[in-house]
């Protein structure tokens, strides 16, 4: 009988982030001996992720591990999956209904909030910050910026947001010119938070070409890799993230033990990092996973 | 013998067929049991009537010499649209014929906004007297601009559970999508060729200033092409909607690109006057056949695109007289 | 400019330029300063590198939608060649592989056009796909933020630099001398030289330029290989400045810039552009980019300005155009 | 310069073929130094090609071309140019985005092989050009501005500035009025005397006998002629371009009692034309006349909607035409034939009988369906009606010659069934045969009872076709001449005063 064939759908092809994730895939089947492997599409387009899962239905694929680029336009090829025997887990998509399980690194807002937590320490709990978002589009990122928002409301009735949610379109020029363009905006700004992974860069930049790397305060969602030289200036202070590798391993595990009948459980150790204790809240499982990283500890994370 | 195959080739649609069929034969071959299947087979014709419908949305544009910069933004905008009727008036627990019924609604509401933003396009290109190049580019920004406005940026969903039927339905075995994707091309085909419009507007691709001087009503034809081009594009955006089960400003980006691609390789002249509906879908089923057979094989995605525009290029050689000529002169010297 | 003529683009381009930053300054009087100076030049390097490119196409009568590709393509496939086998090499020559690289991919899209008479928008929407495909296929996909050292001096090269009243600095990079080493040879060869004569005659009519004994090919195939080196230039330097590698970038800013160049009175049709009206048309959509946050417009309604932007850019002149046209019958 | 010299071009059993189509066969001609030569022959037999062949554009099948006595390998434009031959193209071929000077140095500078564009030295060349042709025009004026004549005369300055020794003109004359036509072939005159050689090709006989020394006449791609020009005149050189006789007949004199068709009252078009108002009746033929830039094609435009004209109207059987209006303009009975065949009467690359039915497609369409049948049923008709000489109806109408499309621009306006035809230059570019065959045409239209209207500054033609004569000059109607008042010497007087 042919092996069990486990696919993980991701976003975009080709890039850091889910380069890490697909170690965490080929990890697992080489752990396990299942054909496990990990597919993109070439364009951050919701359409041609659904092509592409639509394609994996036909190949016969065991189970799908998916990472939604934007989780209600799969909703019905994930169902039909799910009517073809498919087992789903899925990443990223805790509002996402045709899954079995959904893995979440950590509950976005909280993610959000913690952010804002180390911007705040770092600007002495006053003054002017603004707000990044890839795309207004995108769930993930607006729950995070929700998230730190309400957490700034909450805790630090000194710091007021300038403008609005800046939108770079997850291009690191556009984070560059829209940092450039609140610097010149609101001069009295002092604290930046990005969510692309290329927002902090951008804006990174625009602070050391202003000299501003000890004046002003600057946290986002990053990878070491993308962020490193403005974390070495100062430019950028802090950056969190969560390990997609782990987060990969896991997906295709839980995807296993729903395949083998097994249940998962609030509290369950799934045995990996950041998911010693999951919480269980109806289909979407929560670890806590994130990581933040600043100049010192991040040779840590080699990716 | 051999002469009745080359004359048989002559035309450019004759030479997309054997293409598709070559790709098709090809991925058959190499796997068989999967590329075959059923399942594959059906999935294939959900996925490329979306983008298909947008192809000919474009064509249409082309065959006047012109373009449609703005289908995309078009579909999502009139998605969004009849998603917010769908989802706001009708809601999720609408059933039976009061859901048919706004489904209905909303469909004719996204038309309209299609056949608005054709308008829009038509006249600006018509009364303004822009490059369609520029008058599209322009107005598909606004159009997604809208979209993001009316929406704030997140997806519009929950939906009848008839909307569904639209995008993943079959009858009699039939992907739905697909069923309207044939009719939609025979339409158009139909248009193209039988109607006094289509031969309009192929006379005006071929030569707009003999057009005026021959008594065709430009301005009316021109709005009437950009029209017929927003509303086609509309319903590729109920289809996405109805695929997707929500509506977004952003869905189907890549498609504006690839709707273009479909068009040229189909052999419409973008520079107006000729093309063909039966290249287009041709160019479509090969541009899926590739796709799909690549996934199966775990090509990477970025290679497809490598592969498009290759075979773009190509078809565009193996056409054009000026490549044979000077094979020949290479041959013969 | 002796006399102003409003049915020009580029004084209708001047005026709305004007227009904008006078209604800039009135919403926030520190719009009109040296930082918003320096960053909106250092904003249109590569969008004008580009433009100048793209309005030499137009003017021979051919339009490119593959520059962009070409300078991710030799932008990255230089950082990783450089990363791989030679990364202490200095600046210049850096900068020169790209540019070899671009020209390189330039002869392709030359030979499909120049050679086979091909229609230009269509090899090149061809060409786009397989440079970027291949570049993300066999090249890499990867950003890389660890550029070679001096691709990193160089971004911090400062031509002009100063301090603004609170202790910030403002500063404008060496890397802008490239646009205007850019614009004055592209100048030279357009009004100095046999060679640039002869892109705009075969703009105007390319069977007359063949009758009069033109070389076309060799002149297209010219204007498709220094659009190329133009393009692997502006690449390098824009992954320079923003310190990344990113094969991803600068694709999908080709209509744009195609539309800044229309909006600087090139035309479609081909024969007619100039350097002026192309570096307007770049310095109003940079500046209209670039001020969106000072005007305060919220973010969902950013692309609805800039696609008005275009609309009202492009449709004035085309609109007197067509007036002057019927008037004129 | 003796006989015993080697002729200037000398081409022997040149022949040429595009795909299949013998375009010339095996055809021998030469020029001498200071000789004009005038090429004759109907549409397509093979004139332009030859002076294609000449010129390097085109290459040849086969024969052997000599440049003073040399042999020719593979010509090309630059080599045929540095030969001193040089061409002006039936289209002019000129760059319209650039200046007048440009133009005109263009050709002169690429010889010089510098790589640098030297703009003063260009201003000079053309000056001096523009001078020793005695014309006046801005050298800094864009070419697509210009009026025709002055492309047509700036086209004859790109040939003269350079050391021209053969100076080839291909229907130089189609867009000239009688006084820039004399001014030209004044220019042929002094050329010959400064030793320079003309080949010279027009399709007006009379111009033609005037300035050349020797004939060639070529029909079906072969030599069917040669001699010097006083061994013909325009009826033998008619008889052997066609092979037959054609003979120009007077129009039918009008019916006394014709009914009023048409009346124009106080058209007017602010620096365009002034008060212009005429009656034309049924079955009458009415020619107007003038200079160019005299407004008389503007008028045209008007009388058919495609210009808008400040005040005055138009009625047609006493129902008012709205104005500016091309639609309402045909769908009242107004059909408009223009004056430039190629870019505004004919769709190049479609079918012949597309090119017909354009004009019909309202009336067969059958609701939401074309009736093709009868759509291409009546345009083969109307082609036959007017013996246009076709092999495939389907065939693009691009490969039809001259006289041929120009039926089928008349065929597609008769086709609608007008009450009123505006012909503008119905012979532009047309062979004699096949004109005499389109005036014949115009005269059983008028028969029919429609309204013909002959915008022309041909002649002949007017005389063979019109029944009165409206002269235009700076944009008013300045003389109104029966037709059967005047002949040829007495109209061109007329015409110039
Ligand atoms: N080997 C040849 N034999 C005969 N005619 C030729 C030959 N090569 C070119 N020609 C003719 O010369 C003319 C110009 O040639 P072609 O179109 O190839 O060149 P181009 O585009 O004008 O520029 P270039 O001279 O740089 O190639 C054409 O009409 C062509 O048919
Ligand atoms: N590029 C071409 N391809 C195919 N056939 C051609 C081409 N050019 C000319 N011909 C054909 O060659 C023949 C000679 O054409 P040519 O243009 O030399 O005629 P012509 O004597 O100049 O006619 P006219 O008086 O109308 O200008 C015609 O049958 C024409 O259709
Ligand atoms: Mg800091
Ligand atoms: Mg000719």
């Amino acid at each position: 009988q042919e092996e069990t064939s486990i696919a993980t759908v991701v976003k975009i092809a080709g890039i850091q982030w889910f380069d890490r994730m697909e170690q965490g895939v080929d990890k697992y089947a080489e752990d396990t001996g299942t054909n496990a492997f990990q597919v993109g599409p070439a364009q951050a387009d919701p359409q041609q992720q659904a092509a592409l899962i639509e394609d994996m239905i036909a190949q016969g694929v065991d189970a799908l591990a998916v990472v939604p680029m934007s989780p209600e336009a799969l909703e019905p090829v994930l169902k039909r999956a799910m009517d073809a025997g498919i087992v789903v887990v899925t990443h990223e998509a805790a509002s996402q209904e045709n899954t079995q399980y959904d893995i979440e690194a950590f509950k976005n807002e909280d993610f959000g909030a913690n952010l804002m937590e180390q911007l705040a320490t770092c600007m002495g709990g006053e003054g002017e910050y603004a707000v990044f978002v890839g795309s207004l589009t995108s769930q993930t990122h607006t729950q995070w910026i929700d998230g730190a928002i309400a957490h700034q409301k909450a805790n630090y009735p000194n710091m007021t947001q300038v403008g609005d949610r800046n939108e770079t379109f997850d291009d690191q020029q556009q984070a560059y010119a829209k940092a450039q363009e609140v610097l010149r905006a609101f001069p009295n700004v002092k604290g930046m938070q990005g969510s692309a992974s290329t927002d902090v860069a951008g804006i990174g930049l625009a602070i050391e070409e202003r000299g501003l790397e000890d004046d002003t305060c600057v946290f986002g969602t990053s990878l070491p890799s993308i962020a490193q030289q403005y974390l070495e200036t100062g430019a950028v202070d802090g950056i969190g993230f969560w390990d997609p590798s782990i987060a990969g391993y896991a997906m295709n595990k839980v995807a296993q033990m729903i395949m083998d009948g097994e249940e998962v459980t609030d509290g369950m150790d799934l045995g990996l990092e950041g998911y010693e204790a999951i919480k269980l809240d109806g289909k979407v499982i929560y670890g806590q996973a994130w990581v933040n990283v600043d100049a010192d500890n991040m040779a840590d994370y080699p990716f | 013998m051999s002469r009745t195959i080359s004359s048989r080739l002559s035309s450019p649609e004759a030479r997309l067929a054997l293409i598709a069929v070559l790709v098709f034969v090809f991925m058959a071959v190499l796997s068989p049991d999967r590329f075959l299947s059923v399942q594959n087979l059906t999935s294939m014709a959900f996925q490329f009537p979306e983008f298909a419908i947008l192809a000919l949305a474009v064509t249409v544009t082309m065959l006047t010499g012109g373009i449609d910069l703005s289908v995309v933004g078009v579909s999502n905008l009139s998605a969004v649209v009849a998603a917010m009727i769908l989802a706001s008036i009708a809601g999720e627990t609408a059933v039976g014929a009061g859901a048919v019924m706004w489904l209905i609604l909303s469909m004719v509401v996204a038309l309209s906004i299609g056949a608005v933003c054709g308008l829009f396009n038509g006249a600006l290109v018509a009364f303004v007297g822009m490059p369609p190049i520029l008058a599209t580019l322009g107005s598909g920004l606004i159009f997604t601009g809208i979209a993001v406005a009316l929406t704030g940026g997140s997806a519009v969903m929950g939906f009848p559970a008839a909307a569904a039927w639209l995008g993943n339905g079959l009858v009699l075995g039939v992907p739905v999508p697909l069923i309207l994707f044939a009719l939609l091309a025979a339409i158009v085909a139909f248009i193209v060729s039988r109607t006094a419009f289509g031969l309009k507007l192929i006379m005006f691709g071929a030569n707009p200033r003999a057009a005026r001087f021959a008594a065709i009503n430009v301005n009316g034809l021109l709005l009437r092409v950009y029209m017929l081009s927003g509303a086609l594009s509309a319903v590729a955006g109920m289809l996405v909607m109805s695929r997707a089960n929500s509506a977004k400003a952003d869905y189907g980006s890549s498609y504006l690109l690839l709707s273009i691609l479909i068009a040229v390789l189909g052999g419409v002249n973008p520079y107006g006057g000729y093309g063909k509906v039966i290249g287009v879908v041709l160019a479509v089923l090969s541009m899926q056949f590739l796709s799909s057979g690549l996934n199966m094989l775990q090509v990477s995605n970025f290679a497809r695109e490598l592969i498009w525009g290759v075979l773009l290029i190509f078809v565009m050689l193996v056409n054009s007289p000026r490549a044979a000529a000077l094979l020949r002169r290479e041959r013969t010297t | 400019m002796k006399n102003i003529n409003l049915a020009r683009n580029e004084v209708l381009v001047a005026l709305v330029i004007l227009a904008f930053c006078a209604f800039a300054a009135l919403s926030d009087p520190r719009f009109l300063s040296i930082p918003t100076l320096t960053d909106l030049l250092r904003n249109g390097i590569i969008l004008g590198i580009f433009s100048v490119g793209a309005m030499l196409v137009l003017v021979s009568g051919g339009i490119d939608v593959s520059f962009t590709a070409i300078a991710a393509f030799a932008m990255y496939t230089t950082t990783v060649f450089l990363l791989e086998y030679a990364p202490g090499l200095p600046w210049y020559v850096i900068f020169a592989i790209a540019m070899v690289l671009g020209a390189l991919l330039g002869c392709i899209n030359g030979v499909l056009i120049a050679v086979f008479r091909l229609p230009t928008l269509i090899v090149t929407l061809g060409t786009l796909s397989v440079f970027r495909g291949f570049l993300l296929t066999f090249v890499g996909s990867k950003m890389i933020s660890a550029l070679p050292p001096d691709m990193r001096g160089f971004s911090r090269m400062m031509m002009v630099r100063g301090t603004n009243a609170d202790g910030s600095f403002y500063s404008l990079p060496w890397a802008f001398a490239a646009l205007v080493i850019v614009v004055v040879l592209t100048w030279f060869i357009l009004h100095k030289t046999m060679l640039g004569r002869s892109i705009f005659a075969i703009g105007g009519s390319d069977e007359s330029a063949r009758r009069i004994g033109i070389h076309v090919t060799r002149v297209q195939f010219f204007v498709y290989v220094y659009v190329g080196a133009l393009a692997g230039l502006a690449g390098i330097i824009h992954a320079s400045m923003s310190r990344l590698a990113n094969p991803f970038d600068l694709v999908g800013l080709e209509l744009s810039v195609i539309a800044a160049v229309v909006l600087g009175g090139a035309r479609l049709a081909g024969g007619y552009g100039t350097l002026t009206g192309t570096l307007l048309g770049v310095a109003l959509i940079v500046l209209v980019q670039n001020s969106l946050i000072v005007l305060g417009i919220p973010s969902t309604f950013q692309s609805i300005t800039i696609g008005i932007l275009i609309l009202v850019g492009t449709g004035l002149p085309a609109w007197q155009a067509k007036r002057a046209e019927a008037r004129a019958a | 310069m003796s006989d015993t010299d080697p002729p200037l071009v000398e081409m022997t059993g040149v022949t040429k073929k595009y795909s299949g189509i013998v375009a010339l066969s095996n055809v021998d001609f030469t020029i001498r130094a200071g000789e004009a030569v005038c090429l004759a022959g109907e549409n397509g037999s093979g004139k332009s090609t030859l002076i294609k062949i000449l010129a390097g554009v085109e290459p040849r099948n086969a024969g052997d071309i000599r440049f003073s006595g040399v042999a020719q390998g593979a010509l090309s434009p630059r080599a045929s140019a540095d030969a001193g031959v040089m061409v002006i193209f039936q289209d002019f071929s000129l760059f319209p985005n650039l200046s007048v000077a440009e133009n005109i140095a263009f050709s002169t500078q690429l010889s010089a092989q510098g790589a640098l564009y030297r703009k003063a030295e260009a201003r000079r060349i053309a000056a001096e050009t523009l001078k020793r042709v005695g014309v006046d025009i801005s050298l800094d004026a864009r070419v697509e501005s210009l009026p025709v004549v002055h492309k047509q005369l700036t086209a004859i300055c790109r040939a003269l500035a350079m050391d021209a020794r053969l100076i080839i003109m291909d229907e130089p004359t189609t867009a000239l009025t009688e006084r820039e036509v004399k001014t030209l072939l004044g220019i042929i005159r002094r050329l010959k005397a400064d030793g320079v050689a003309v080949l010279f090709v027009s399709h007006k006989l009379a111009e033609v006998l005037e300035v050349c020394e020797k004939v060639v006449v070529l029909r079906n791609g072969e030599k069917v002629a040669e001699g010097p020009a006083t061994e013909f005149d325009s009826a033998s050189l008619t008889r052997a371009m066609t092979g037959r006789d054609v003979a120009e007949t007077p129009p039918d004199p009008l019916a006394a009692d014709a009914p009023v068709l048409m009346k124009v009252a106080g058209l007017s078009k602010d620096g365009v034309f002034h008060d212009i108002g005429f009656d034309l009746r049924a079955g009458e033929v009415l020619g107007v006349s003038g200079l160019l830039g005299s407004g008389r094609t503007e008028l045209a435009k008007a009388l058919f909607g495609l210009v808008a004209p400040d005040t005055g109207t138009i009625t047609l059987n006493g129902a008012p035409i709205p104005l500016g209006d091309p639609l309402k303009a045909a769908a009242a009975g107004i059909g408009y034939v223009p004056e430039d065949r190629l870019t505004e009467g004919l769709f190049l690359d479609q079918s012949i009988q597309r090119n017909v039915a354009v004009g019909r497609l309202d009336a067969y369409d059958r609701g939401a369906m074309l009736d093709l049948a009868g759509l291409w049923g009546e345009a083969r008709d109307w082609l036959k009606k007017l013996s246009v000489k076709h092999s495939d109806p389907e065939a693009p109408v691009r490969s039809l010659s001259g006289g041929n499309q120009q039926r089928v621009v008349l065929a597609r306006w008769l086709a609608r069934g007008p009450k009123v035809l505006i012909l503008n230059g119905p012979s532009v570019g047309v062979d004699v045969g096949s004109k005499s065959e389109i005036h014949d045409i115009i005269q059983a239209l008028a028969h029919e009872g429609l309204g013909v209207i002959v915008i022309s500054d041909d002649l002949p033609e007017l005389l063979a076709t019109c029944h009165r004569l409206l002269v235009m000059k700076g944009g008013r109607i300045t003389d109104e001449i029966i037709g059967t008042d005047t002949d040829e010497t007495d109209l061109g007087h007329r015409l110039a005063s």
